[in-house]
């Protein structure tokens, strides 16, 4: 698999309902630095590059930083083994 | 579909584009177009009237002249070609060609003098052809 | 190996400057490799540079243009991407920076017709400006 | 001492470099048309340009990663794709002209037609681009382009009724006999001569190329604050000479040999050669920096090797790039199309395009973890959310602009 086949795809939950769009694939990387997939990184509706005020502690001139909140409202990270990809 | 949306309104603004081109001049667009021939042209002149005045206190290069000369005469001719193909459509607009037309071909020819009287070195030609251009530039200007 | 943790794989890896200890510039990444280990968690194994791989994500009229102009290039081998496994990245901050130099690694085959053909052809080809 | 005389050339070289083909032409011909009614253009355009080279020249040293590496890196492949096109497309109607530039300063020296020295012109830009070193090129053009202080000089000299002059500044009016789109039209070509995308990309890949690093900061700092302003005042001097001679007369500026009549009437034979000298040199350099340029953004989104400090067969993509660019714009020029027409859609190009560089260079300049310390103050953001307000304003209203006013008509 790629990472394009991931990104963008649409996903649910165990109970079926719908989690949004794959924003990103967050990676844990282990003593052996392989990067684990934890997480995904979800979001309701924007499609491109998340421009990075998705990271904790980034901060960007105070107007883009509430905009890409704004924009990116809803986003958040589900549990790798709660994700379903169909 | 998008696409055929978009190709659609490409064809249309194409064709509408076209459809104006063809219309019938009137007097205004006539009259519009003498306009900014003469103003062009007098615009040139004055260049060229500016060039001829330096060139006889000798601060200009030959070489420039020679170009700057030529720029402008391009210019006269363009504004020409534009009056000469525009269509006339009435009497009134003859007129108004016939007024301004014979403007610009001696403009035309003054700025032509003023290229040979600087190569020639003959300044009694060339203040003679700066000083024709002076009144052009007047005549020109009251093109309305 | 210094990598951000955790790391992301849009953010961190996608579309980075990947160079060699030197800092030559190999390529982009085009797209990240990720595989099924045996305990089923997926995990990132290699990168891919190539117009083959950036074309299949840029898609549309364009995208399957530049992966088409990319494979017709190739005269040898496979019309592959090429593949570097994630044991040799480095380091992962503005650039993806490789643990092994460029010249262990497969060349561009645009980059090699090219130098052939039009630039190395050219007198000065090979002194430094 | 050593340093000093180092920061000084690199000052100079910033002046001198600062004026192109662009700005020439939309200086001397909005002088013409409206006095220094739209000075305050360049002003609001030097800042601009001054706070967009600051950011970049700081990420560069900072994160090492010159301007289009990191527009793909930020708004991805499709977007980043779009705007490589669009950039490419700007900075290579930029060249062209610039070429067309250099052809018409060798005809005004020497009286056989420009389109006969475009091959030449393009040619020598290539060698020059090939063979000569980047520091070397930097400088001899960039202080051979001081030469156009001669504007300042013809302006003293003219006499002008400065008065006027000032009042038109501060009064900043749509005059009678000219119409809303016009002026802004004017406006925006004047905007995109000063914030050129190509300075942008040339000036962070030198950057990264001599490997300049946290404490080349005050350097570089030093060049963009003195130098650009001044590069400015030149350009100002280019509008009011034409301001001065052909607006009371009404004459239109439409050729390159009539951005140096002023001077010529001032100065005389020597202005007029020493103005020759600034137009071959300043559209030379900005030649070999837009050829770069074109390069650099195909190089930088595809992430192969570039750059002039390797071998040319090394960066065998990089240099096929420029080549063929220059052929391109020597194409374009051979149609018979006036290169001050390209000039003018080099602009409006420009100022289309500007808004995606300039976006992800305001991003990673506040990202800590490519700058650390050196991430934006409040005051740099404050000034570069402004200007990405003004960027966005004036890329919208390009098109609309150019097509109501018909080029400015």
């Amino acid at each position: 698999m790629l990472a394009s086949d991931y990104l963008g795809r649409t996903v649910r939950d165990a109970d079926g309902q719908e989690l949004g769009r794959v924003a990103d694939l967050i990676a844990q990387v282990g003593e052996d630095g392989t990067p684990r997939m934890v997480a995904v990184l979800v979001t309701p509706r924007w499609r491109g590059r998340l421009l990075g005020y998705e990271r904790p502690g980034v901060q960007g001139p105070w107007v883009f930083d509430k905009l890409a909140g704004w924009l990116h409202r809803g986003t958040r990270e589900i549990p790798w083994d709660e994700v379903r990809w169909e | 579909m998008r696409r055929w949306l978009l190709a659609g309104t490409v064809v249309v603004v194409a064709l509408g584009a076209i459809g104006l081109g063809l219309l019938p001049t009137t007097e205004d667009g006539f009259r519009s177009t003498a306009v900014t021939s003469a103003r062009d042209t007098r615009s040139a002149v004055l260049s060229t009237r500016e060039v001829g005045a330096a060139a006889l206190r000798g601060r200009v290069l030959q070489s420039y002249v020679n170009i700057a000369v030529q720029r402008a005469r391009d210019q006269v001719s363009t504004a020409i070609t534009d009056l000469v193909d525009t269509e006339v459509p009435g009497p009134s607009s003859q007129r108004l060609r016939d007024e301004v037309l014979p403007m610009l071909t001696r403009s035309a020819a003054r700025i032509n003098d003023v290229a040979t009287a600087s190569s020639t070195e003959d300044r009694d030609a060339l203040s003679r052809a700066v000083d024709e251009l002076s009144g052009l530039a007047g005549e020109l200007g009251g093109v309305r | 190996m210094k990598i951000p943790d955790p790391l992301r794989v849009d953010f961190h890896l996608l579309d980075r400057q990947v160079v060699d200890p030197d800092g030559y510039l190999i390529g982009k990444v085009d797209d990240v490799e990720v595989s099924v280990g045996e305990d089923g968690v997926p995990v990132v194994t290699a990168i891919h540079i190539g117009q083959h791989a950036l074309g299949n994500r840029i898609g549309g009229v364009i995208g399957r243009w530049l992966a088409a102009t990319a494979r017709r290039l190739h005269e040898t081998g496979d019309p592959r991407p090429l593949r570097v496994p994630f044991e040799l990245v480095h380091k992962v901050d503005s650039a993806v920076v490789l643990s092994v130099r460029h010249e262990l690694m497969d060349p561009s085959a645009l980059e090699i017709w090219l130098r052939d053909n039009v630039i190395g052809r050219i007198p000065g080809a090979r002194d430094a400006g | 001492m050593k340093r000093v005389f180092a920061i000084t050339l690199g000052i100079l070289t910033a002046i001198g470099g600062f004026v192109d083909i662009g700005d020439l032409v939309a200086n001397a011909v909005t002088g013409a048309r409206f006095g220094m009614r739209l000075a305050w253009v360049v002003v609001v355009g030097v800042i601009g340009i001054c706070v967009y080279a600051e950011m970049c020249g700081r990420v560069a040293a900072v994160s090492g990663r010159p301007v289009f590496d990191l527009v793909r890196e930020r708004l991805g492949p499709r977007i980043g794709l779009t705007n490589l096109i669009g950039s490419y497309l700007a900075t290579l109607f930029t060249l062209s002209a610039e070429i067309g530039g250099v052809a018409i300063a060798v005809e005004l020296a020497t009286s056989v037609h420009y389109l006969l020295w475009v091959p030449i012109a393009a040619f020598v830009v290539w060698v020059v681009i090939w063979r000569v070193k980047f520091e070397m090129m930097e400088r001899i053009f960039g202080l051979a382009g001081l030469s156009l202080v001669v504007f300042v000089v013809a302006l003293i000299q003219l006499a002008p009724p400065w008065g006027q002059l000032a009042g038109q500044a501060v009064t900043p009016v749509v005059p009678a006999g000219e119409d809303w789109a016009t002026y802004g039209f004017f406006a925006v070509a004047l905007f995109a001569a000063a914030l050129t995308p190509y300075e942008v990309f040339f000036f962070s890949s030198g950057g990264v190329e001599e490997r300049w690093t946290r404490k080349d900061l005050v350097v570089s700092r030093l060049n963009v604050f003195i130098g650009f302003p001044l590069g400015g005042l030149l350009s100002l001097g280019v509008m009011g000479t034409a301001a001065t001679l052909f607006l009371p007369l009404g004459v239109r500026v439409e050729s390159l040999d009539q951005v140096a009549l002023p001077v010529a009437v001032a100065l005389g034979k020597l202005g007029l050669a020493v103005v020759i000298l600034g137009f071959f040199a300043a559209t030379f350099g900005a030649a070999l920096e837009t050829g770069l340029s074109a390069g650099y953004t195909i190089a930088q989104y595809f992430g192969w090797q570039w750059g002039k400090l390797v071998r040319p067969r090394e960066a065998a993509r990089f240099h096929t790039v420029v080549l063929v660019s220059i052929l391109i714009g020597v194409a374009m020029l051979l149609t018979t199309t006036d290169p001050i027409m390209i000039t003018e859609y080099s602009l409006v190009f420009s100022a289309v395009a500007l808004p995606l560089t300039y976006l992800p260079i305001l991003i990673v300049a506040n990202d800590r973890d490519y700058l650390g310390d050196q991430v934006n103050s409040r005051t740099a953001n404050a000034l570069g959310v402004t200007y990405l307000v003004i960027i966005l304003v004036v890329a919208v209203a390009a098109v609309p602009l150019m097509i109501i006013s018909g080029m400015g008509g």
